[in-house]
């Protein structure tokens, strides 16, 4: 159990950073985990190729709740192609059943890797996963389609 | 006090152990059960002795298939209380109760003829489901009303998670169809069907009955209590998933346009046209889950060698122990009765503040397998103000001992989130 | 020549025997396969240790069983040339067909919003499908046709069993859909798809593939045959009744509306309306044939284990011997080509003067199981001006000796009644 | 297969008796084997209770072709009555599994009795019994409901 509810995962689930609502948003996303109604919204307002600014509201599980609070922290103000690059690497730890990633990206996630357990539970993957889900949706409708 | 059934023995499943050599303490038949053994070798011995296609070949081995099959209606429509030519296969509860709608569609499409017309739909025509509804038994009356522009109405349900039986009179003149359920999957209240078929029945309405978690838990007689339709899912009552049950009553089904067409449904097929047999071939299209109906009759047939009414006592006793168990824990709210009259040992929860992921996750640590989510049924949650709930829930193998073992997690799951 | 599979003992029941002591000779693989003891095992092993909903609980078992019925996703998307998300699991391909009818038909009715308008049928559409249909392969046509208004047209046979491709025209700029074989259950024709599929795709008509009999029997790849749709049944392949699969383009997946609904398949319910998820599980409503898709993983496993070149090797030789065996029976008419060319070993024949019934009753008497009757498939009978025939099939597990046994049997036939 | 296959049920099979068509029947029925497609219309006219014509015509195996051949020489002439209650006989013996019945019913039945051995082939039950389905049919078109 300590293993998959990390000190700072249960910290980020009751003390949620980023949550609320902005007011002119480039882009945004709303997900939903149909297993269990979960859901979340994601907003953006990007500058200069850059998170400007990014809320999130949404009800979940303290896996689902302290990943978007950590995203919240880690991503906002960093340059898009980061986040996205963050992302990326966070997906693969969360699919890699509860092992670590090498340790260049163990360094890029910092405490990301706390989630490192879910990776054990295959049914709270999409938990750890919705936020991300959501910010890439917000991060394409923000973005000029590159094509 | 019940002397409780001690049949887990039966079931290999559940000597099994989770997350690191914990033993499995099952209590999620609410959402699917075991298999016991002679379920399991009643499929196997068919496989491996009798099987064939049904109603084609004249080989033996074919007419030893379609005896098998045909014994298996015989053998659940006597476990229902139906005649054989009213039980159509189906692959669960879902597809039967899709099969009534769809059925009504292509009515109201025109097929089926003159003796199809009394089961059109018009605009303004109503169909009435109630807030206590599995998805199963709500969205395909929203659908069905979308194409045919009937309107959805509901009965709405109780502060403890009941039918609301003194709003009854959303069943009016306009109203085609009520469909509702027999026990509920979140509350497990027990309905009480009489004042709904006579309402319906008052007004001309066809009845749909949701009998999932009722046939699996309790004696049921489909003709006694007067229902024209009525569905239920073999997986959730021993037997093996792939395999359920639409029944309807002779007269309607005589008159019903088929859905799903196809090979062994038919009587005389042109390039231009096609005549359909009398039920209930007439709804099974193609080949059918025939060594799971196999399964099925075994699941009966055990049940019925257990006897429903002891099913339902044992099951009773083990509601009574749950509610009283949860009743300790601090702060958590049941969602549904708080008795155990005329309820399922079927018992959803909110713990204040705890997701019910988390719930479960801190229970599936210890073994204990519960459910958790909205369980198929959100409008009934919406209705409780929560979201999702944990559900814990029994069957003929559970025993007083899971139920400790649960309520001992459930305390720790406080401590833990505390 | 080939080198035969030796295969027979993995089938438990073939040791079986029938009529008083003879032993089985099973040439009815064409209706249904006979499982090998792998299949079961894995059906049993998944029954008495991983059972458990899927999609649906925290709990441990509920993960393992959620990865043994995507995982069995996965074998059989890799088995026919399709993404994972392109599967959807269906009772039996006939379940399959009508899937794709009814969505077509819901989209017609203004479900799926504007992104299914593309699968709208007006009157005067066409739909187009063939004389050597199976009735899975005509009669949801017919249906979707007499409730849409649009016209149903089709490919003729040629005098040898095939589609006529000369007659191609009959898709138009006015066919919307293209239903046809890709092997016939009567003939054994297996189907030259790509001048049907570039006919229909220059017309931007929909194709839909009955992949019954070529799943099972050969080497298939959808996405290289460039079908839009394609259905094919577990039971003929070895694997459990009651599962099937429907394979669909993904991006005409993501557009069409659901047909069955209810649990598992939605995002946000209320009472007034519901989202769907995406594909495939918006076409999965309902706790679905787990084992069985277990069984389908272990029977596609099976099946690659010994090469789908192979198999069609092996039953390329024994269609030889069955053709050439039935050549010296005198009178017997094989419907169908008489060579192997393009050909699986599914051969029916007419014994002028003798009914189908009394030639497969005399068969039976000697342990030869044959199928009797129109096979589901009355149209292509009557382009051969017969009512019904009998037919000798076999599989992965038949013999030489076993088309020996059928050919003696079958010079029997012609002495009894002669 | 000498069982199935007596000697009678070949003899009829080849030489029916009582097929073709009425021109002004009092009743008629169409039957039809959905297995095999097989298929038979009988067509009767009654007078003063009794069958006063009797014809039919279908498609099928030996068993329902001299089925239907034997039963045009049992009840065509034979008051309704008489022939209902013969069907219910056979009807009774071919349920039977390949059993005779008691002697009364085995005398009633006479050369019917050459079908005993079909009732223990399950899947050509339906084959001896399509003649006597429509026969059934078309008395109760030809018969003033009986209410
Ligand atoms: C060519 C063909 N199409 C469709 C079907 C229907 O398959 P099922 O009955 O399994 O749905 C069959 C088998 O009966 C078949 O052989
Ligand atoms: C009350 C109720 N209705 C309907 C269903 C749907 O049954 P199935 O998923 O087997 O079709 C269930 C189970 O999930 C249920 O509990």
């Amino acid at each position: 159990m300590e293993q998959l509810y990390q000190q700072v995962i249960l910290d980020h689930s009751r003390q949620r950073s980023g949550e609320g609502e902005l007011q002119a948003p480039d882009g945004e996303s709303f997900q939903v985990n149909p297993t269990c109604g979960d859901e979340c919204t994601v907003q953006v307002t990007l500058a200069e190729g850059a998170i400007d600014s990014l809320a999130w509201t949404g009800k979940g599980c303290s896996i689902s709740q302290a990943s978007l609070s950590l995203m919240y922290e880690m991503v906002h103000g960093q340059p898009v192609a980061e986040a996205e690059q963050l992302g990326e690497t966070f997906r693969e730890l969360i699919h890699n059943r509860g092992q670590e990633l090498d340790e260049e990206k163990m360094d890029l996630l910092d405490d990301l890797g706390a989630f490192t357990g879910v990776g054990r539970y295959s049914a709270r993957v999409k938990c750890a996963l919705l936020g991300w889900m959501a910010l890439r949706g917000a991060l394409a409708q923000a973005q000029p389609t590159q094509a | 006090m019940t002397d409780l059934l001690n049949l887990a023995g039966d079931f290999p499943l559940l000597d099994r152990t989770v997350r690191g050599g914990k033993p499995l303490v099952y209590l999620d038949t609410g959402a699917t059960s075991q298999k016991p053994a002679a379920v399991l070798e009643a499929e196997r011995a068919f496989n491996s002795r009798h099987n064939a296609a049904v109603h084609r070949g004249a080989h033996q081995i074919a007419e030893e298939a379609t005896e098998a099959y045909e014994g298996a209606r015989a053998g659940v429509a006597q476990f229902v209380g139906a005649d054989f030519g009213e039980i159509i296969w189906t692959k669960n509860a879902t597809e039967g109760l899709n099969l009534v709608a769809y059925s009504f569609l292509n009515a109201t499409l025109g097929r089926g003829g003159a003796e199809a017309e009394r089961f059109r739909l018009n605009a303004g025509d109503e169909i009435v489901v109630t807030e206590l509804e599995h998805h199963a038994n709500l969205v395909p009356w929203q659908e069905l009303a979308a194409k045919t522009g009937a309107v959805l109405r509901w009965i709405p349900v109780t502060p403890d998670g009941r039918l609301d039986l003194e709003q009854l009179d959303v069943i009016s003149e306009r109203t085609r169809v009520v469909a509702f359920t027999h026990a509920s999957n979140v509350t497990g209240a027990i309905t009480d069907t009489a004042p709904i078929v006579a309402r319906a029945q008052e007004v001309g309405a066809y009845t749909v009955l949701d009998a999932c978690q009722s046939a699996a838990h309790l004696p049921v007689n489909f003709a006694e209590l007067g229902v024209d339709f009525a569905a239920f899912s073999g997986h959730k009552m021993l037997a093996p998933t792939g395999v359920g049950v639409l029944y309807g009553r002779r007269e309607l089904l005589e008159a019903m346009p088929p859905v799903l067409t196809g090979g062994s449904m038919v009587e005389i097929v042109t390039m231009e046209s096609t005549t359909f047999m009398p039920p209930p071939q007439r709804f099974e299209a193609g080949t059918q889950m025939v060594a799971q109906t196999v399964g099925m009759h075994a699941a009966v047939d055990y049940l019925t060698g257990i006897g429903m009414d002891k099913l339902a006592a044992h099951e009773d006793q083990l509601a009574g122990e749950l509610l009283a168990g949860i009743a300790e824990v601090p702060g958590v709210r049941v969602l549904g009765p708080s008795s155990t009259q005329d309820r399922l040992a079927v018992v959803a929860f909110d713990v204040p503040g705890v997701h019910p992921h988390d719930v479960g996750q801190v229970l599936d640590d210890q073994g204990i397998a519960v459910r958790v989510g909205h369980h198929c049924a959100q409008p009934v949650h919406r209705a409780f103000g929560v979201h999702a709930s944990t559900r814990a829930s029994a069957g003929v193998y559970t025993s007083s001992s899971d139920i400790q073992a649960f309520i001992a997690g459930l305390h720790q799951v406080v401590k833990f989130f505390g």
